[in-house]
């Protein structure tokens, strides 16, 4: 491969990569956004997303629907609104009773979620990984020694529409508003009328359902699932956010994507390598932070004496 | 999914209908039964109590019951040391099992300390004897012996230009540096020595660079859920060169998960009972009693608690110095997987690798 | 004596000019006030003196020294102390808490200190709590001192903030709004503790505040600013009659003062 | 007062009117009853004198996890000085224990340098380790803090991982343990002393400096910078000592680690390790110091109370871990109770 | 004489172990602005954070329009026309002067209607106009204090509670607010005012309530109470 083919291939694996961390990375942000939680849980629901998606598409399978585009696409809207309510029950039980409490509590209380979910799926997966069978190939298309499978231009095509729909949802309605208004002053907001459980609820929804999705398009493109999957992109979605500015949507987005391509580009790298690309990703980070304290697109914090 | 055989059918299956026995025989089993690599413990622990079984239809050890108790040691160092000193606490006779090699070596120090004779079934780091001189015998083959096998499948396949990937952890950091020096010692060329870190799934950038590095060959270290991702990215970059995997990976389940990328490939096993004519019996048993496969370490640990059980009997008793210098003089004692003979080291004479393709979905024996 | 003395100070915050070129000088054991529609630069230039905006042009002399460039917790050490509008107290501590944290400047010990605790430290203890104790009772809330800060009513929450900056032993207080959410009788008491700071315990007081009745009787200078510029200084009477005040500030009606 | 009418559980926290069922109630009277200085120095003299015997009496099951206790308590402790008393959110703990565990690992093995003398060299580098982190982020916000520490762990664990002299993957093995005296410290028994000797310490201190102007300093930067930056605090400097005391505790506790263990490797480093001490401090009451102590205890002892149901293990911590943390939203023991 | 709009009867509230209103009743009618006077701590933010629903009753009844509204959720509280402006004016920091008043409509579907809404603000605070695209955290006490009155405006509410809408304001602004709260109510909002100001309060009220300690201890037509010698004393002085 010449050096411009290498660019080019490492730029499109560090976007693919780079979006799944978004898609992430973005229910870490929203649900930051409005409670001021680094929701522990979120990496979990991501992998629960992909062990759903897998038995709907396994059931899927056998029907008219097969395990190709169509079993797949079905599959994953259900699984975004079967996961996305998962979202919802999880912050009524666990969440809810504690906005009040100390906000290291309600971390804690996350930690508890996220192992109350990947213990559960160990158990019923005794531990197993699973393989993701879709009816998809490895065809694809090259451009000299360029090689991009189609699942992979059409995975990464959906992961941007969904980043897209989201955004202008977030800055078109007064829903956007009320979240970051949420996030300020609770009472406040419900003396303007706010339904502050109801946008609440939602924002888990909406967070847990991008999660699914996305673990969703994981197993289709790994092709395996492990009740583990969540552990690395989950640090790795809450670094995103961060670098991006934590509760800021296209800082999540915009994160995911440079910390994609950081690691693919630190991979290739001779002196960084593979063994050194997350210490050279969370250099960067780190340097980000102490240039730009509050993220790439934060912005400074606002309170007069 | 696999029943976790619970206390009171161990208790049945070891008393039913066997003779009178002069007491017990205690001895500890300490393998990983939770946590990431619990399927293999399991799958040891199982292979033992079908041995366990055997020897006590037989009329025990000594005329005593060979009985077991677990320690888990959760594939994890902190909880080793506790596993360890538990089964110490328990007045063990000897322990049996070792699976992943960072989490061995801690326990080696104690029951060095404790003077407990200890065969490890599985783990096979060149680390593990040094630290306890004496107690320890390793009845797996060491990484050297892997090292020799892998450089010899290639050097068939006609490679030169190999790609090693290992997980970042002792074992498979290991015996990818063992692999590279008697590659590069054969006269041949190193062109990605790389790591994924443990739950990454993404390996696309690695894919990239292995491909740009033109390598002809790519030899994968660790174990077997990460292999299959691996690959399958390999194969879905457009990377078309040899892979071959290490014992880690020798799982039928990194073909069930790779698929059609996983044809083709080499492996790098330890004798898995499977292809071998004498574990037929062995197979079975297993089949019957637990209502799934033995995994790639069962053999082992079957063979183990049978050495050691020979072991005892020639020792005559159960003082630890006796059992010691017993298992140490062990000469060519047969078993499913090899024949045992020790080094000064207490590790294992002779290489008992063999090779493994992938062809239809399943593992078969090259040669 | 000038204790504090202000030279064309000027602070921007972007396009907008906070502070314009400010100059004045509060004397030494004088009762001063600063006065001024919202928005016109008084918290912003409080800010400034105690080191948490820094201005871009301009000097600030305290006791003839400069604390232009220095940290707020510095000023402090000088002997500036200063409250804030809107309340910051430490909301999960208790009053006495709060008010021995005033202390922190006026005690030396450190780590070796605090694990070894050698008679020194002990001492240095006793007398934090004594000065605490002191100044909660000056204040009048020596009965609260167990309660948390949080849950105290408005005007009690108020008179923590006064102790506590009472208990850095300053040499110059600056009051922000000290009477805001207080009714007549409590603002009259306010009078007099103001009185008694400088009577009793020598420091000097600048106070920004809206409550004219009680800007009026208690300060010997006034000094007024619009858009942060000073368009008028001088005493309660010089002030009141000044027509750009009236206008900008005052307004016609008397009945908004108390 | 008698209360007429339930009141609605409804919108704002500060009217949260909860009420306490008995067992409760007793518990938190304890607890009052605990921070009287002569029961506490009452039942912890008692508390010592068992602990010295305990390891006579015991098997080496229980004195082994209760080494691990006394570990847990070291690291707690130094934890909760970032956290609890300083109100820094930190999620790499363990690169300060792994700063002292290689420091002590790397002077023996490849040094032959005697165990006592690594560890003033252990304190040395965990000072640098919290300059260095603490330094260049101090601006940062309580969140970005969290982010950047867990960065910093997880840099010191991958360069443990790729480095020659930390022994890579492998890690350090064989580290040659140490003679006290003459006594050589190879038995359990003897780490038993050891880490409890640590431990006492670590409370000791922890006590001190809660009640010092130091612990003051902290408590009014976690509650508000401005305020305590208006009332002399140099909150740069006494956050960055909160840093270096919370390192230093842990990488004393790692050198002890490492000789006690004989081997480490990066794996015992990770990501998790930071969190479960994160966890077992919140879990206790943040700043607390009983709580804490109770915390590390009950996230020592529940996986081995619970070592025989396997793989549900881990399951059962986490739904209690809910319960507990719902129930109990200030942790066990918390700092304060009204 | 004018139908009641909102009525309090025997209202109990408390915090924890202490009672902060123990058991009172009040009445506004409609078009009136009734205050509410009584030193600190007397339990004024807590009456109108009662209405409100902020906090929850623990006994005794809110009615709005005669319908039992005690604990109802605040938004619907919201909804049927009872806009609470909170006392230290709880401005959303983070968020732009406009976005702080469309937040007041949140309830609102029609966006023409908001924006004819915000100029309506604007007319009557035209320094917020000039300062629209600052951040709410960054303006001085007393603008806040106008976006805090302009975003209950936004609902066009039937009944506003305004808690102590003076604090912090310079005497010209006061007069101002004064004003725009006359305009308000002449336009026909109900007001019920908490203001420690009290000369300005009895100036424009109609009808005033006394508070002390949880109680209501006086009540009575505004220049009635404004002669009262108990009053002048502690709260008008002379
Ligand atoms: N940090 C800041 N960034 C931008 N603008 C600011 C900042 N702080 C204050 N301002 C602006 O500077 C001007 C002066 O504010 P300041 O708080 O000093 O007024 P003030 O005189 O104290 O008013 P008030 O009496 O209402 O408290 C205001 O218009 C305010 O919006
Ligand atoms: N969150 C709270 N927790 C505990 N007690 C509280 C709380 N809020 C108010 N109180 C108490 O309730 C009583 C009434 O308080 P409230 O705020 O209603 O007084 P107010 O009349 O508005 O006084 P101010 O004029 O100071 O605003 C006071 O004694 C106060 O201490
Ligand atoms: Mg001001
Ligand atoms: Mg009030």
């Amino acid at each position: 491969m010449s050096l411009q083919e290498i660019v080019i291939q490492q730029l499109f694996n560090g976007l693919l990569l780079g979006s799944f961390y978004g898609l992430v990375a973005l229910g870490y942000s929203m649900v930051y956004g409005i409670i001021r939680l680094l929701n522990f849980a979120h990496a979990d629901i991501y992998m629960v997303g992909g062990f759903c998606s897998l038995s709907l598409l396994t059931f899927f399978g056998g029907t008219f629907l097969g395990k190709g585009w169509l079993g797949i696409i079905v599959s994953m809207l259900i699984t975004m609104i079967v996961v996305g309510l998962l979202g919802v029950i999880i912050e009524r039980v666990a969440y809810k009773p504690l906005r009040e409490a100390p906000r290291l509590s309600l971390l804690i209380t996350a930690l508890g979620v996220s192992m109350v979910l990947y213990n559960s799926v160990m158990v019923i997966t005794a531990g197993e990984y699973r393989a993701y069978g879709t009816g998809l190939g490895y065809d694809g298309f090259s451009i000299g020694s360029v090689f991009i499978t189609h699942t992979q231009a059409i995975l990464i095509l959906a992961a941007v529409a969904l980043m897209l729909v989201l955004h202008l949802f977030i800055t078109r309605t007064m829903y956007g508003k009320a979240m970051r208004a949420i996030s300020m002053d609770r009472d406040c907001c419900r003396l303007m009328g706010v339904n502050v459980n109801k946008i609440i609820a939602l924002t888990f929804f909406v967070g847990s359902a991008l999660a699914a999705s996305a673990g969703m398009m994981a197993g289709v493109y790994y092709g395996s699932l492990h009740f583990y999957m969540g552990f690395t992109i989950g640090i790795k979605a809450f670094t995103a956010a961060v670098i991006g500015g934590i509760g800021i949507i296209p800082g999540a987005m915009l994160g995911g994507l440079l910390l994609g391509l950081l690691e693919s580009f630190g991979t290739q790298i001779p002196l960084i390598g593979s063994a050194w690309k997350d210490v050279f990703s969370f250099t960067i980070l780190i340097f980000i932070l102490i240039f730009k304290p509050t993220g790439l697109l934060g912005k400074k914090e606002s309170e007069r004496m | 999914q696999p029943a976790a055989p619970s206390q009171g059918e161990d208790e049945e299956a070891g008393g039913a209908e066997a003779p009178q026995f002069d007491g017990e025989i205690l001895v500890g089993i300490m393998v990983p039964v939770t946590g990431s690599e619990a399927t293999y413990g399991q799958d040891m622990e199982n292979a033992m109590k079908i041995a366990a079984d055997e020897i006590n239809a037989a009329g025990g050890i000594l005329g005593k019951e060979l009985k077991f108790t677990l320690g888990d040691d959760g594939c994890d160092p902190q909880m080793c040391t506790a596993a360890a000193s538990k089964l110490v606490s328990s007045e063990v006779v000897a322990v049996l099992g070792g699976y992943c090699s960072g989490a061995t070596i801690p326990a080696l120090k104690i029951y060095g300390d404790a003077k407990v004779p200890f065969i490890i079934t599985a783990a096979n780091s060149t680390e593990l004897i040094k630290e306890n001189p004496g107690w320890a015998f390793m009845i797996n083959s060491p990484g050297y012996h892997q090292a020799d096998a892998a450089a010899d499948c290639f050097e068939k396949l006609g490679v030169s230009k190999l790609a090693f990937v290992h997980q970042g952890d002792g074992f498979s950091e290991n015996l990818a540096e063992l692999t590279r020096d008697e590659w590069l010692s054969r006269g041949h060329e190193v062109v990605a020595y790389d790591v994924v870190n443990k739950g990454e799934q993404d390996f696309s950038s690695l894919v990239t660079k292995i491909r740009s590095s033109g390598a002809e060959g790519v030899y994968w270290t660790a174990y077997h859920a990460d292999g299959a991702m691996l690959i399958m990215q390999l194969r879905q970059g457009g990377y078309t060169g040899e892979i071959t995997v290490a014992d880690g990976s020798s799982s039928v389940q990194l073909l069930e998960i790779a698929g059609a990328a996983g044809e083709g490939v080499y492996c790098t096993s330890p004798p898995v009972v499977d292809y071998l004519p004498a574990a037929q019996k062995f197979i079975s048993t297993y089949n019957a009693k637990y209502n799934q496969e033995p995994g790639p370490y069962a053999g082992l640990a079957y063979d183990g608690t049978h050495l050691l059980a020979d072991a005892i009997e020639r020792a005559g008793s159960t003082d630890p110095d006796a059992i010691r210098d017993a298992l140490a003089a062990t000469d060519k004692f047969e078993t499913l997987c090899a024949t045992v003979t020790f080094t000064p080291e207490n590790v294992l004479e002779e290489s008992n690798f063999m090779i493994l393709k992938g062809e239809g979905g399943k593992w078969v024996l090259v040669e | 004596m000038v204790i504090l003395e202000i030279k064309d100070l000027t602070l921007r915050f972007g396009g907008l000019t906070a502070v314009n070129k400010v100059s004045f000088g509060i004397e030494e054991g004088s009762i001063e006030s600063l006065i001024g529609p919202n928005g016109a630069g008084k918290t912003s230039l409080f800010n400034c003196l105690t080191g948490f905006y820094r201005a871009q042009e301009g000097d600030i002399l305290f006791e003839g020294k400069s604390v232009m460039k220095m940290k707020p917790h510095k000023i402090t050490t000088l002997g500036m102390a200063r409250t804030f509008q809107n309340l910051r107290l430490f909301k999960n501590l208790t009053v006495m808490e709060n008010v021995m944290s005033g202390m922190h400047c006026r005690a030396s010990a450190g780590v070796a200190g605090a694990i070894l605790r050698p008679p020194t430290q002990r001492a240095e203890e006793k007398r934090i709590r004594d000065v605490a104790l002191e100044c909660m009772d000056f204040v009048g809330i020596l009965d609260k001192k167990h309660r948390l800060a949080k849950n105290l009513p408005y005007g009690d929450q108020r008179r923590v903030e006064w102790a506590r900056a009472l208990a850095t032993q300053p040499k110059l207080l600056l009051l922000d709004e000290p009477a805001a959410g207080l009714n007549y009788d409590e603002k009259m008491q306010l009078v007099e503790l103001i009185r008694r700071i400088r009577d009793e315990r020598k420091i000097t007081v600048f106070l920004i505040e809206h409550d004219m009745g009680l800007v009026m009787k208690v300060s010997e200078k006034i000094f007024v600013i619009d858009y942060g510029t000073k368009i008028a200084e001088g005493t309660a009477q010089e002030v009141q009659n000044n027509p750009r005040v009236i206008e900008a500030y005052l307004g016609k009606e008397e009945e908004t003062a108390v | 007062m008698k209360e007429k009418q339930t009141c609605l559980q409804s919108a704002s926290a500060q009217t949260a009117t909860k009420r306490k069922n008995p067992l409760a109630q007793l518990i938190d009277r304890l607890y009052v009853l605990f921070d009287d200085k002569k029961v506490r120095y009452g039942v912890l003299a008692v508390a010592v004198v068992v602990l010295i015997y305990l390891p006579m009496k015991s098997s080496m099951y229980i004195t082994e996890v209760m080494t691990t206790f006394w570990f847990h308590v070291v690291v707690c402790l130094g934890l909760n000085i970032i956290v609890g008393f300083a109100g820094l959110l930190s999620l790499g703990y363990a690169a300060f224990f792994a700063v002292g565990a290689y420091t002590t690992g790397i002077m023996i093995l490849h040094y032959g340098i005697s165990f006592w003398l690594t560890l003033p060299v252990s304190v040395l580098m965990a000072i640098i380790a919290g300059l260095a982190i603490g330094g260049p982020t101090l601006k940062l916000r309580s969140d970005y803090l969290a982010i950047v520490t867990l960065g910093f762990g997880e840099i010191i664990r991958l360069a443990a991982r790729n480095l020659e002299i930390t022994g890579r993957a492998t890690g350090l093995v064989g580290i040659d343990r140490p003679t006290f005296f003459g006594i050589a410290m190879v038995r359990i028994n003897h780490f038993y002393y050891a880490f409890l000797v640590l431990a006492i310490m670590a409370i000791f201190i922890s006590y001190r400096l809660q009640d010092s102007r130091l612990g003051r300093a902290w408590k009014c930067i976690r509650e508000d910078e401005d305020a305590a930056e208006a009332m002399g605090i140099n909150v740069v400097a006494v956050r960055l000592l909160a840093f270096i005391i919370g390192s230093v505790f842990g990488a004393l506790a790692g050198s002890f680690m490492a000789i006690k263990m004989t081997a480490i490797s990066p794996e015992s480093f990770l990501f998790t390790q930071s969190v479960m001490i994160l966890l077992a401090v919140v879990l206790g009451g943040m700043g607390k110091i009983p709580g804490v102590i109770l915390g590390a205890f009950a996230v020592v002892i529940f996986p081995e109370v619970f070592r025989g149901i396997g793989q549900y293990r881990m399951l059962i911590f986490g739904v209690v871990l809910l319960v507990l943390m719902i129930y109990r939203p200030q942790g066990l023991w918390p700092e304060r109770h009204t | 004489m004018s139908e009641v709009v909102l009525t309090l009867k025997n209202l109990e509230t408390r915090y924890g172990q202490i009672y902060a209103l123990k058991g009172i009743s009040l009445d506004v009618r409609e078009g009136e602005i009734v205050t509410l006077l009584g030193s600190n701590g007397a339990g004024k933010s807590t009456t109108l954070k009662t209405i409100s629903s902020l906090v929850p009753a623990c006994g005794g009844k809110v009615e709005f329009l005669g319908k039992d509204i005690t604990n109802a959720p605040p938004h619907t509280i919201v909804e049927m026309g009872v806009i609470h402006v909170p006392e230290g004016r709880r401005i959303f920091k983070e968020l732009n002067v406009t976005e702080n008043l469309e937040l007041g409509s949140f309830t609102l579907k029609d966006d023409a209607e908001r924006k004819r809404r915000i100029d309506n603000v604007f007319e009557l605070f035209p320094v917020l106009a000039e300062r629209s695209k600052q951040s709410g955290g960054l303006l001085s006490g007393g603008e806040q204090q106008m976006l805090a009155i302009g975003r209950a405006l936004m609902t066009e509410p039937k009944v506003l509670l305004l808690d102590e809408p003076s604090m912090g304001l310079a005497p010209i602004i006061v007069q101002g607010i004064m004003d725009i709260i006359k305009t308000i109510n002449e336009r026909g909002t109900t007001v019920l005012l908490v203001e420690q100001n009290a000369k300005v309060a009895l100036k424009l009220a109609d009808r005033g309530y006394v508070l002390e300690t949880g109680e209501i201890v006086m009540e009575g037509d505004a220049d009635k109470l404004s002669k009262d010698d108990s009053i002048v004393k502690a709260y008008l002085g002379h």
